[in-house]
């Protein structure tokens, strides 16, 4: 080819190289959506004021700087042009106004957007800021998982206005996660799985080779996962509990106890219903669920075991959070003996509770296993080390899907949600060899925990961003009030503070401000049902008049809040006390729709018959002022009452008082009811 | 060139454009008669190299708009990618560092590298080379052979076969071309090739090998793979 | 040199240019599609989380009014599954009756106002809630 | 008179190009001559020397190259900040906010990468066409520390993006240096301005890549085209019959 | 490209333009096209497309604040906001000599350049010293919940304070 001919080809094609990349430029697509939404804005705008604020607008990318966190730079806004915009409210993507959340539409300049939905921030190109390519470095939080966001900064337990993030970690807290998984913040946390120690002497090699094949198979309020395990496997790891040695005093107490004359079924029938066990246990299906099913704990536990656990079960499991009653020896032979009369499995084998005749190869074999599931890590015994047995899971979900081991999971799609959902569901199916252990999970529930786990965040968020809910006080007195409190596990079912179960709705944390003494003490002897539509109550512990006095006395003294006022009627005209207001009120305000006075009435709220012998006048006053204050679930509407009219009608509640001749509910009318 | 010289004595030099040079008789500089063609630079040279440059201009830009330069994720000091790869043209290197210790591979075959080709334009053989088998002695045939297997041994005992494969591929082509000026145009090909380019041709198609293999044949922990498998970082 | 091939020239180029420009700017087409719109996964989500708190124990999981509460109520709380009572309550009326409370919008005083313990927020999920609850 | 005779008859006009623009063999001359960056080139040329086998352009090539880097790295030393995590920010804004910022990165990167392979290449050509003898010995001793040269500027700028890629890369190489002995520890220690590949050894190699690197490569690459045309220009292939 | 070597045959061109040179003139005018696109495309690449710049707009708290004679110093925005007798106003705390940050000395009521010693009074005018101007009025508005909000941006009109 001559050269000239060939010197102006390639300047032509010089010059149209070059040229790509500024037209490419002039075209980005940002540029029209601008464009669209100027457009769009012109149609919706309802005066000629706002149409002008988008005819002026220029074509140029958004952005949101926020220096303080984390430096980050959102340009989300450079198409989501209407985020904050209630001209665009309900118009289509990607103009629609934010949906109102409690940080949305308003604070957009100190949160930004990836904060919570996560994305390329820096990006202006909808791929990339969307993360829609299976390897990128920034997917944004899909819809479902939404909630992590939330808790990249709230990092307590319970986060309001995120329920599936808080069922989640609630849901992970109670599988024992963090008993293998180390996790920012639950260092302290230990698995109230029962030490080995005893299971020689409270139940059969074939029962636990049952449950170790599958813990859910055999108790549907099993926490314990399952491992999987094979044949030989189980043979192995039974040998190895039956091999480890009994503590001699425990032995004896299950010998002593096994020696004992059998107890009345009946009795123990009725005293199987007051001491409300199904407020933790399960039985054919009733009960709060968070304590072993007890359908067939007499084909569970051998009969000696159960007797001696029951009079002290701290002894067996310093953790466990069954409070020990203080029944008589008789009440424990007589509750056991109705175990054996009616909750047995009537089909299982005679020589399930045989204990197993240990073979030591198989032990040692087994002891190999359990070091090597990491049993330990729940079941504390010596081999304890220092650190966690599973991964780390800080920082899991900002892990990069390129960055994840899919092994010979091919189905999946490549995105860490979707592995860390089969990483729930079926843990070995990514490899052989892997040792986590299958939870089952229902779907509710994994998509909680997999919420949870995408807000473990590797870096946590800078001071100012990182919430944590105060703190309360929760001091437990030391001393005999505390031996009492540790004795009854008051701590299982109520908070003090910020410490404590949530089965009672009652927390203990003001409670003395909220009670009268007298009827303190006489409810703890024998409490009584007060909120009748709760199927948790407090059990008939057999506390002793002594004892139930001095919790009071220390209820009274330190329980209490210093913002109630002890009368709230001082210093007020009698005007702002009339009773015949405050019933006017009762009425008009529709209380009686949950609550019972005499007679009628729902049965949602507790009743009010007795108020003034229950409650004190500054609580009553200092509830109706604002319910939620005590409680953020309490369910009692805030009705904005007046000043005046909260003590009106704490003046009208203040006169109910519980006739004199009120049938203290002794056991039999309960039972019988 | 004996005549005398006539000399003409003028103080304007345009009418009397010439030139004198004197010199001594012994030192004349050889002057090599040449019917080169000489073209005139612009726009000959100056055209063909702006088009050059043109065309690479071109070449990189239509690279540069259809592949991205590689960006991973921001530098993490405690995940290392797995493999980790340099840039493509010390993966030959890296490769070594696979065969040898890293004071051998790392540091003793780059220097020896860099050194031999500084002294290359210094070296005798390099200056005066003739073909490899133009002359011939028992003596040379041993030694080469002995150096090729030696070589093989030394490497082998590392086996690192990347290098001994090529040097007995290439030890075998030397042998081959012995005796060839008069075979087949095909070995009196090889027979026309230097001492030196043998050397520069085996360090050649072993560096070239080493970097291929550490580009396409190599995956996590540096482990074979062949380029068609799909493997995750 | 005639005209033709002069311009079958520049038609070679302008090819050319057009080849090597089209593959660069892929535009994204980005129509807006006049989608109605519609709650978010999240509101219905809060939604069902109050309701289940605040409004079941009357009105019932299904919005029925047979909550385990309602048995003794009277007037009996609404049922709020009910087709007719959906199409005849817009989202005001429903966020303003749970706002308000019964006695507000001259109703029932069995159902209290909730506008003191939930917000705007929270009551417009809880509507959302409710449209979704119908049969 | 049109407007163009009388630009080109003004005295500022003049003083730039100093020759008419008739095409004769002296105007084409004078534009050589005249000019600073031409005059590395003779007059005339010998004819077979621009045959494209006479040295494949791989030099030229490599020098083209060496030009498109040089101005697209002064662009993007305009949006290029040397520090953590700001570095592989900028490398972000670049793809998304800068005009024509990735094309730039681009070709930084792809020029990078035929420099490295072209000069290669170079040297081989001329190794197998023996134009390192006499008088080009020293000539080709500037081409090798040429090639070196280059390979430290590809490999300082490994590390500028801050991303994976870049710290491993520096992480193995440096340590590959440290292999040295008696000296290596202090080399890593040096180059890397600490123990730990950090923000000093990103400053480091920063400068290195932008100033000290490239100056050494302009006056070594002066030198290696002046000694060229001093050495009697582009040597092809050996002819034969002659030394 | 074997025709690369064919030799030009400049010396018989001379005439009238000829096809050869349409394909010079037309390579020249790519190349100059391509080096004035060139020059465009970096001023663009040169201009940056966002800005991490604090904003000029600062919340200086509720009016009320601000009686009379009430002088505060935002460092961070270089700016005093002052209460006068009539209402609230805002004045730049650049000095107008050489650009150092001027300081207020309650003790005279005056305002002070700490680099060659001008002087400015409560409403920014000089009363010494080498200052050019007066310090400038900055513009000042109210948000929807009633705090004061400055523009460091926009200079206005001196004397027009802000009233509640």
């Amino acid at each position: 080819m001559p050269l000239r001919r060939l010197f102006a080809l390639s300047s032509l094609a010089f010059l149209a190289v070059l040229a790509v990349s500024p037209v490419k430029n002039a075209l980005r697509p940002y540029r029209s959506i601008q464009a669209q939404y100027k457009a769009l804005g012109l149609a919706r705008a309802t005066s000629m004021k706002a149409a002008s604020v988008y005819a002026d607008r220029q074509i140029a990318i958004q952005q949101i700087w926020i220096p303080k966190f984390d430096n980050r730079v959102d340009r989300c806004t450079t198409c989501h042009l209407g985020v904050s915009d209630t001209v665009m409210a309900g118009a289509p993507e990607p103009f629609r106004m934010h949906v109102a959340t409690y940080h949305t539409p308003g604070d957009f300049p100190r949160f930004g957007c990836t904060a919570c939905h996560a994305g390329e921030g820096l990006a202006t190109s909808k791929d990339d800021a969307h993360g829609t390519s299976p390897d990128s470095s920034a997917p944004m939080r899909p819809a479902a998982y939404m909630e992590s966001g939330c808790g990249r900064c709230h990092q307590s337990e319970t986060v309001d206005e995120a329920p599936t993030l808080s069922y989640g970690r609630a849901t992970m807290a109670k599988a024992g996660c963090y008993a293998c998984h180390a996790v920012r913040g639950h260092e302290d946390f230990r698995s109230d799985a029962p030490p080995f120690v005893s299971i020689a002497s409270k139940t059969g090699g074939a029962w636990v080779e049952q449950w170790l094949a599958d813990p859910k198979k055999v108790d549907p309020n099993a926490t314990m996962p399952n491992f999987q395990l094979s044949k030989d496997d189980i043979t192995e790891l039974a040998n190895y509990l039956f091999s480890l040695p009994v503590p001699p005093q425990l032995e004896q107490a299950v010998e002593q106890a096994s020696a004992e004359p059998a107890g009345n079924s009946a009795n123990g029938k009725v005293l199987f219903r007051e001491s409300m066990c199904i407020t933790c246990h399960t039985v054919d299906g009733k009960g709060n669920g968070s304590a072993p099913e007890l359908n067939h704990i007499a084909t569970r536990a051998t009969r000696g075991w159960l007797i001696a656990f029951i009079r002290n079960p701290h002894a067996f499991n310093p953790k466990t959070k069954m409070p020990q009653y203080s029944f008589s020896d008789q009440d424990v032979r007589d509750l056991v003996a109705y175990f054996e009369d009616e909750l047995r499995d009537f089909d299982a084998p005679k020589e399930i509770l045989d204990p197993l005749r240990v073979n030591q190869t198989l032990a040692d074999k087994g002891h190999e296993l359990f070091k090597n599931y990491g049993c330990f890590s729940c079941h504390v015994g010596t081999e304890r080390g220092g650190e966690r047995f599973g991964p780390d899971l800080d920082g899991i979900g900002d892990r990069r899907a390129s960055s994840l081991d899919f092994g010979k999971r091919t189905d999946l799609p490549h995105t860490l949600d979707a592995w860390l959902a089969a990483k729930i569901s079926a843990p070995r199916s990514f490899a052989d060899g892997l040792k986590m252990p299958k939870f089952s999970f229902d779907p509710e529930q994994r998509r909680a925990i997999v919420t949870a786990l995408l807000s473990m965040s590797s870096a946590p968020v800078p001071e100012p961003y990182r919430y944590i809910p105060p703190q309360q006080a929760s001091v437990v007195p030391a001393g005999q009030v505390g031996e009492i409190v540790d004795r009854y596990r008051c701590l299982s079912c109520h908070q003090f503070g910020s410490r404590g179960g949530d089965i009672s709705t009652a927390p203990l944390t003001f409670e003395g401000s909220k009670v009268n003494r007298d009827w303190l003490v006489s409810y703890l002897m024998l409490p009584t049902s007060i909120r009748p539509l709760l199927p948790e109550r407090m059990p008939i512990m057999k506390i002793s008049k002594p004892e139930a006095e001095k919790l009071a006395d220390a209820i009274e003294t330190f329980y209490v809040d210093p913002s109630i006022p002890e009368n709230p009627f001082a210093g007020r005209p009698a005007a702002d006390a009339d009773p015949k207001e405050g019933e006017r009120l009762y009425t008009t305000l529709g209380c009686r729709s949950c609550h019972i006075i005499g007679s009628s009435g729902g049965y949602y709220g507790p009743p009010l018959t007795d108020t003034h012998t229950r409650l004190k006048p500054g609580w009553v006053y200092s509830y109706l002022m604002n319910p939620q204050k005590w409680r953020a679930d309490i369910r009692c509407p805030n009705y904005g009452l007046t000043d005046t009219d909260a003590l009106r009608l704490t003046a009208y509640l203040e006169t109910l008082v519980a006739a004199p001749a009120a049938p203290t509910a002794t056991a039999e009318q309960r039972s019988a009811r | 060139m004996s005549a005398p010289i006539e000399l003409i004595e003028s103080n304007d030099p345009v009418a009397v454009p010439w030139r004198v040079a004197l010199m001594r008789r012994d030192s004349r500089p050889a002057v090599r008669e040449s019917d080169e063609k000489y073209v005139m630079t612009f726009p000959h040279l100056i055209v063909r190299e702006i088009i050059m440059f043109q065309l690479v201009v071109i070449g990189l830009s239509l690279a540069a708009i259809f592949f991205d330069a590689p960006l991973e994720s921001i530098a993490n000091p405690v995940e290392t990618p797995n493999p980790a790869k340099a840039p493509w043209y010390f993966l030959g290197l890296q490769e070594l560092l696979h065969y040898f210790p890293p004071v051998v591979a790392g540091v003793l075959m780059p220097a020896l590298v860099v050194i031999g080709l500084v002294v290359i334009p210094y070296a005798r053989v390099n200056l005066e080379a003739g073909p490899l088998w133009a002359t011939h002695s028992r003596g040379k045939l041993a030694s080469l052979t002995l150096v090729v297997l030696a070589l093989s041994l030394l490497f082998g005992a590392f086996s690192c076969w990347p290098i001994v494969i090529p040097t007995l591929i290439i030890g075998a082509a030397m042998l081959a071309a012995r005796n060839g000026e008069q075979a087949s145009p095909w070995r009196r090909a090889l027979w026309r090739v230097t001492l030196p380019e043998w050397i520069m041709t085996w360090f050649v198609v072993i560096a070239a090998l080493l970097t291929i293999i550490g580009v396409f044949f190599r995956g996590p922990g540096w482990s074979w793979v062949w380029p068609w498998e799909q493997f995750r970082a | 040199m005639n005209a033709s091939a002069h311009a079958r020239r520049f038609l070679l180029l302008a090819a050319l240019l057009v080849v090597l420009i089209v593959p660069g700017c892929h535009r994204a087409a980005h129509t807006v599609a006049a989608a109605p719109p519609r709650p978010t996964q999240y509101q219905v989500e809060i939604g069902r989380t109050i309701y289940k708190h605040d409004c079941q124990a009357c009105h019932g999981d299904t919005g029925a009014g047979d909550g385990s509460n309602s048995f003794n109520l009277d007037p009996h709380p609404r049922d709020l599954g009910d087709p007719a009572f959906q199409k005849k309550k817009s989202d005001a009326d429903l966020a303003d009756a749970i706002r308000r409370g019964g006695s507000g919008v001259g109703l029932s005083a069995l159902m209290p106002p909730w506008g003191h313990t939930l917000n705007d927020r929270q009551i417009d999920a809880v509507v959302v809630y409710v449209r979704s609850l119908k049969r | 008179m049109t407007t163009g005779e009388w630009i080109r008859g003004t005295s500022v006009y003049r003083s730039v190009i100093r020759h008419g623009l008739e095409d004769t063999n002296r105007n084409r001359s004078l534009i050589i001559f005249e000019n600073l960056f031409l005059h590395v080139h003779p007059v005339k040329v010998r004819e077979r020397s621009l045959r494209f086998t006479h040295t494949f352009w791989l030099g030229g090539i490599t020098l083209a190259s060496m030009l498109v880097l040089i101005a697209t790295g002064i662009l993007l030393m305009f949006y290029y900040h040397p520090s953590v995590p700001q570095a592989y920010r900028d490398m972000k804004e670049l793809q998304y906010v800068v005009d024509d910022g990735v094309f730039l990165r681009n070709l930084h990167r792809w020029a990078a990468h035929l420099m490295v392979f072209t000069a290669v290449l170079h040297m081989l050509r001329v190794f197998y066409h023996r134009a390192y003898r006499p008088p080009r010995q020293f000539n080709w001793v500037i081409g090798v520390v040429l090639l070196l040269v280059t390979l430290l500027l590809s490999y300082t700028g490994y590390l500028l993006p801050w991303d994976q890629l870049a710290f491993w890369g520096v992480s193995v190489g440096t340590n590959m240096a440290k292999q040295a002995p008696l000296i290596g520890e202090r080399i890593r220690f040096f180059l890397l301005g600490g123990n730990i590949v950090s923000e000093n050894a990103l400053l480091r190699f920063y400068v290195l890549h932008c100033v000290v690197l490239p100056v050494a490569l302009l006056l070594l690459v002066s030198i290696h085209i002046w000694r060229v045309r001093k050495d009697g220009g582009v040597q092809g292939p050996p002819e034969e019959g002659r030394q | 490209m074997p025709d690369l070597d064919t030799t030009l045959d400049i010396e018989d061109d001379e005439g009238k333009p000829t096809r050869r040179d349409f394909f010079v003139q037309a390579g020249v005018a790519a190349c100059a096209v391509a080096a004035a696109g060139s020059g465009i495309v970096t001023l663009d690449y040169l201009k940056p497309k966002v800005l991490f710049e604090p904003p000029t707009t600062f919340v200086a708290g509720s009016p009320l604040d601000y009686s009379d004679g009430v002088v505060r110093f935002y460092k961070d925005n270089k700016a005093f906001v002052i209460g006068g007798p009539t209402g609230v106003y805002a004045l730049s705390a650049v000095c107008t000599h050489l650009g150092c940050i001027t300081r207020y000395k309650s003790d005279e009521k005056a305002i002070a350049c700490p680099c060659h010693g001008s002087r400015y009074d409560l409403e920014g005018n000089v009363t010494h010293g080498p200052a050019p101007r007066p310090l400038p009025w900055l513009d000042i508005t109210e948000d929807a919940a009633g705090n004061l909000v400055v523009d460091t941006g926009i200079v206005i009109a001196r004397g027009k304070v802000f009233r509640p």
